[in-house]
């Protein structure tokens, strides 16, 4: 080992552009004009889907107009459609920031915000149909705020109190409501990817009509299960949509380590025979066309697709961490995607249907509305101030009938 | 029938019987498997209920977990128990914990089906006995059958069940009894008792002990293999041993097990697996806790060595009739 | 030394001492680890030694193996014990055989760290405790520190170990003893005679257990977390107990466990895993046998229960000192 | 479930192009023409190497003749180096054809053929030098034959007898040679792409100027280590060559199942940003040049390559293994790539190094040869007739020192 070479191969360790004491810099992503790419034809493969894998589909420009072929394709929607998307990006956001703050009071353990990426499942949940099923990652809440889920059960989890369905069984934000599509949520990354494939060729044997959605952000695509995930999904083609949520970041690790040599996650989904498309995942308009187009095609049997949707981690991972340990303090500040609620107010108002004032107006409601249900779902209990619960609970539901030993463990309980 | 015949055969009933079932695996669709488990029911049922999959048993796991939680009744074939590590994170995190953390709003009914243990001349990537890791799993259930008559039952229960269940084939009796004296002409099924199998449908609740020979001089605790094991080391010996083949481990029919060591005083547990944590220790704890007082030895376990399952020593590593005897002596000596 | 400087201070030394060593995982590198046990080693040592991994924890398993294989000495983290099962294929298939089935032509002297147990509110996939599927691998070996002493010499030993190390860190203990009582307000090492950790070199060898507390009327069986909890429990009963700490799992200090509990006839075994089929029965299999003829009561074992680690119902969960003083009863009323 | 809908999604289900009963049929493969391809500079990334990844590349013609740029690259082979290599797949061959026998005749319990692919080991392992290291799989025995490793030791490890340098420990044909470049096979597949990795990083930070090789069939490329293989590969680059043998069945499976949609193994692994070339496995010539290149481009330290062999399972997959009953007899022969032992005699015929009567001459002798080992070999000991082994022997080695629980076992044992 004592004489090493001076030449030859050396390992190449992915760095991201900044790190903290540095200037943030996206200088060298390269970020296509709004408007660039067409619509494919939904039947489209993978090799055709290169341009759309290694681009990426926009629709709002810089001065907030909706342009292009993806616009068109959006078609007329109405402004109180795009409003009721604006209002559930504000509420998913003022969730975060309360229970955010619920959590710096030690009223719950842990909590996990989404700032800066509301218009992916926002959009994209207005697009799916009742039946359908989401197997979304701990950072998917906005999914749910769009369901319509009751901020009730929302928060209830967060408090793990007795509003909450999962009766205080999950981490905060390992959510799972069956009846708004939503799977139940795995604190093991990856693993619900290939589920989501399952869950679909059930669809497609069974003939429901419905379709599945998988989600994973862009640190655990590198994870074994998303490959499962790709690869059956190419083999039984399924009527399943495979979402990538790239958000540059996995915890303290450059979004480069799971990406490797690649060109865009989209491009590696295509290896897989899967047609993929990279989507400007803060344009909500970007996000209702592709999520349209996606579930139209994957509804009609034209086989499964993936989508990378390039966003940026605004927040810090989650309550335990802290990433000025690791990046720029300003990066989220210069991402040149922006923030997916100025960019929609912009488009509103610019076509006249919002202003200022509407909007501010509006947070302002909404803050109230999220504050009120707060409070109730507090009053029956948070981490400072809990509510009993059954240490018998803990032995329920692990079985669909309670066996013997575990009968003879509650006995030991003494409950 | 064989072991292999009931076991087609419970899928055959099963089949036709709940269109939710289906069946897949590697190798398992066109050609029936590489132990020809489920051969003859792609033809039967069409593509759509039994298929081949890519070799990725974690995506086997995953694509089974999925249709279980959207209705379907999956059971779903591990060409080897040697080849289940890579579904473990599935298994163990996914299928077993999906009711429990979704408080019922999501469920897990699927069955996997493996072949497990030695005697084939399989050495170490054929031949392991992997059920103390799924013992060790809440929510999981697990089930090994010594018998056709027993396969097909207990199989079309487990697929039945409301939870995931592991159902662990013991690949040296697919064909015959085998009493573990390899120099001996093998056997088939059909000079067997329990090689009658009824073509029909039939269950066999999960969850119960069957007791395979009365006696009481000691309770012999087995499963799979190791039951003729143990009944060839009872007639060697001589001893009046009562035999129980647990056949589900877990949930464990502890009641069975009691009422026996209370009786006889006395218990060896035999399995294949490897010695150190392997499912034989949580069956000591369980025994002397529920019935020291009645116990005048100590509990002894014989089971394969802490080594993987080496190829040419196949014998050796065994624990046979010879070795079970000897266990025998040492309980009852003391 | 709080635990994880004890950890980062081994690792150091190892850095420093072997070149061979390198140090991988998840925000390992850069950011020094989500329990910063790694902080400052990249900086202080280069990327080529210390660097963060994709999120794919069989690959961080593969890659160690062959670096092993080739001569390296990789001491890998896994971030969380609940992580590790996609790795699982790799660890027990490979890791722990490749000395054993190349004869010797190949080894893989690794070390795989991981923060396992609860008590920090994590809920099921951040709390668990999997020692009982390590420890039935031949091959591995497998180790749980309670102190930061014995973290920092049990952690050398591992990574100069010539075989695959599991390295199991109680995180609840990572910043301080912990008894189980939460609602006391936390102590740090800095109190306790254990958090005096050498700067320099020193190891623990493997496969020694510890006797924690020197007693008479019971032997008590623990590691990691447990150590504190039972240590509590004697407190609260006033029963003059004997608390090993076991330290490493396997291979087992059956010696100093056969001759304590010879000593005190009575046996209570403390972990924080589930029940069934959990290291504990391993625990008391051998026990019973080698201790049978001293045994004035059967032993007992207070562990987590069979179901996943709730998030609300943490301290029900948790085997705190109440249910270890019950368990303590239950053995001496015997 | 019972309203099942008539059209929306199916499910695809990949088919061979015949099943038994059928007349085989590779018409549907695109086999491009030798010379159509020229040679990459070594540095060639993986968007660049897109025309050898769906391509294939190929030397020898119809005619035996070497053609093309490849042709040129491998440049002047002399007579004898080509004669070696041929010697080494008959040998190879030959070894097989004995083995069969011997498992027929209950001498041995199991063996594994790699007939028809004997050009892809022989070809590959004339490349490499001493150190670097190959992580084959159970049909990679050509790469020890043309590393020259001991007939007796090949042999006695299928025996299991005292000429096994494993001792009878692993499964015939799982062998182990450190110093012949050959990393101990495991029964699990896929396990060691990325061990092959690991070793490969290992030898880049010592810089010890060796590389490493990873094999993987095309069935196993659905395996999750394959995934880790290629991720990390494409983070780190190390030197290591990822090779993968689509001998176009997985047992009974068709490689359909493990490709899905997707073009060629080469193009997935392109999506990992790892340059891909595919290759005729059974063009000896083309073996020989594309080695040559991808050791020469690793081992100058420009990252991992990624080699789809293409070739055909001509036997059966093992010796539990019967291929009537899932694909036409006659498949093999209609395999339109050939056999590479006749390709390579008739390229040697065409250049007047060889003839039918030396190579019949050569046949006998190698036969010979390999019989005589046999026998000596044989008479150490086989499943029919044992010699016996120490059963302690089990309980060595699987540690460094026996921990006291072993020794325990040893007495338990008796011996
Ligand atoms: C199998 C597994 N390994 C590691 C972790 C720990 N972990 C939780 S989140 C995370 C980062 C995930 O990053 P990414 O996939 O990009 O999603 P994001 O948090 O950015 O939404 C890690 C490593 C885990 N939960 N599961
Ligand atoms: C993890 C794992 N799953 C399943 C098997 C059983 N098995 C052995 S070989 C084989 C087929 C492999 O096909 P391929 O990778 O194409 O290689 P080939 O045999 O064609 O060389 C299978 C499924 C195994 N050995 N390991
Ligand atoms: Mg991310
Ligand atoms: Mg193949």
């Amino acid at each position: 080992m004592s004489e090493k070479q001076q030449d030859g191969p050396r390992l190449t360790f992915p760095h991201p552009p900044a790190r903290p004491g540095e200037r943030a810099d996206f200088s060298s992503l390269d970020i296509p004009e709004a408007g660039a790419l067409d619509v494919p034809p939904p039947e489209i493969d993978s090799i055709a889907s290169r341009p759309y894998a290694n681009g990426m589909i926009r629709v709002l420009n810089d001065a907030g107009e909706a342009v292009g072929p993806w616009a068109d394709y959006v078609g007329q929607v109405s402004d109180e459609a795009l409003l009721d998307g604006m209002r559930d990006m504000m509420r998913t956001r003022a969730i975060d920031t309360r229970m955010l703050n619920a959590q710096r009071q030690g009223k719950t353990s842990f909590y996990l915000q989404c700032t800066g990426e509301e218009a992916i499942g926002v959009g994209f949940q207005r697009q799916l149909q009742a039946g359908d099923m989401n197997f979304p990652t701990y950072r998917q809440q906005s999914l749910l705020v769009a369901a319509g889920y009751p901020l009730e059960a929302l928060m209830g989890q967060i408090y793990s109190n007795d509003f909450d369905p999962l009766q205080g069984r999950q981490l905060p934000i390992m959510h799972s409501a069956r009846d708004y599509g939503y799977f139940s949520v795995s604190g093991n990354l990856g693993t619900q990817y290939v589920q989501a494939v399952g869950w679909a060729m059930a669809n497609a044997l069974t003939r429901n009509g419905q379709i599945a959605a998988g989600w994973i952000g862009d640190g655990a695509t590198a994870s074994n299960d998303y490959h499962s995930g790709l690869l059956t999904a190419s083999t039984y083609r399924p009527p399943v949509i495979l979402n990538i949520v790239n958000n540059q970041w996995a915890i303290s690790t450059y979004t480069g380590e799971a990406l490797g040599g690649a060109r865009t996650y989209a491009s590696r989904a295509r290896g897989y025979g899967i047609p993929a498309l990279r989507v400007d995942g803060n344009d909500y308009l970007a996000v209702l066309g592709v999520a349209k187009w996606a579930v139209a095609r994957v509804r009609a049997g034209h086989g499964p697709v993936a989508i990378e949707w390039f966003t940026y981690r605004v927040a810090a991972h989650s309550t335990s961490d802290d990433p000025s340990a690791y990046r720029p303090k300003d990066e989220a500040r210069s991402w040149p995607l922006g923030d997916p609620i100025e960019r929609l107010k912009t488009h509103l108002i610019a076509r006249g249907a919002w202003s200022e004032e509407r909007h501010a107006q509006t947070e302002a409601q909404i803050t109230d509305e999220v504050r009120t249900v707060q409070k109730e779902v507090e009053s029956h209990g948070t981490l400072v101030d809990p509510q009993p619960m059954s240490s018998a609970s803990i032995l329920k539901g692990v079985y669909a009938e309670m066996p013997p030993h575990l009968i003879r463990q509650r006995q030991d309980m003494g409950v | 029938m064989t072991m292999i015949e009931a076991l087609r055969s419970a899928m055959d009933v099963m089949l036709a019987r709940d269109e939710r079932v289906v069946i897949f695996g590697e190798d398992v669709g066109y050609f029936g498997g590489v132990f020809r488990c489920t051969q003859g029911l792609q033809k039967k049922y069409g593509e759509e209920r039994v298929f081949d999959t890519p070799i990725n048993e974690s995506a086997i796991a995953g694509m089974a977990i999925g249709m279980a939680a959207q209705g379907m009744r999956p059971c779903a074939e591990i060409q080897f128990a040697d080849y289940m590590y890579p579904a473990y994170d599935q298994i163990t995190q996914e299928a077993a914990r999906i009711r429990h953390r979704s408080n019922g709003d999501f469920t897990c009914p699927l069955t996997i089906r493996m072949p497990t243990g030695g005697g084939i001349y399989g050495g170490q990537t054929h031949s392991q006995s992997p059920e103390a890791l799924f013992t060790h799993v809440a929510g999981l259930k697990v089930v090994q059958p010594s018998t056709p008559y027993d396969a097909k039952g207990l199989l079309i229960a487990s697929i039945e069940d409301p939870d995931p269940v592991i159902f662990l084939e013991p690949k040296r009796l697919y064909n015959g009894p085998f009493d573990g004296d390899h120099t001996a002409t093998s056997q088939g099924w059909a000079q067997h008792p329990a090689g009658d199998v009824p073509e029909e449908y039939y269950r066999i609740d999960l969850g119960k002990a069957s007791v395979r020979r009365e006696g009481a001089a000691l309770t012999i605790l087995a499963y799979g293999t190791m039951v003729f094991v143990a009944e060839r080391a009872v007639r060697d010996t001589g001893v009046d041993a009562e035999i129980i083949d647990l056949r589900t481990l877990l949930p464990l029919d502890l009641e069975t097990i009691r009422a026996s060591v209370e009786k006889t005083g006395r218990c060896l547990v035999l399995h294949e697996a490897t010695r150190t944590s392997g499912f034989g220790g949580e069956l000591i704890a369980e025994v002397q806790e529920a019935c020291f007082w009645h116990l005048e030895a100590p509990i002894v376990r014989v089971t394969g060595w802490d080594a993987p399952y080496p190829h040419a020593q196949e014998w050796d590593y065994f624990p046979g009739p010879k070795r079970a005897a000897r266990g025998i002596a040492r309980v009852m000596e003391a």
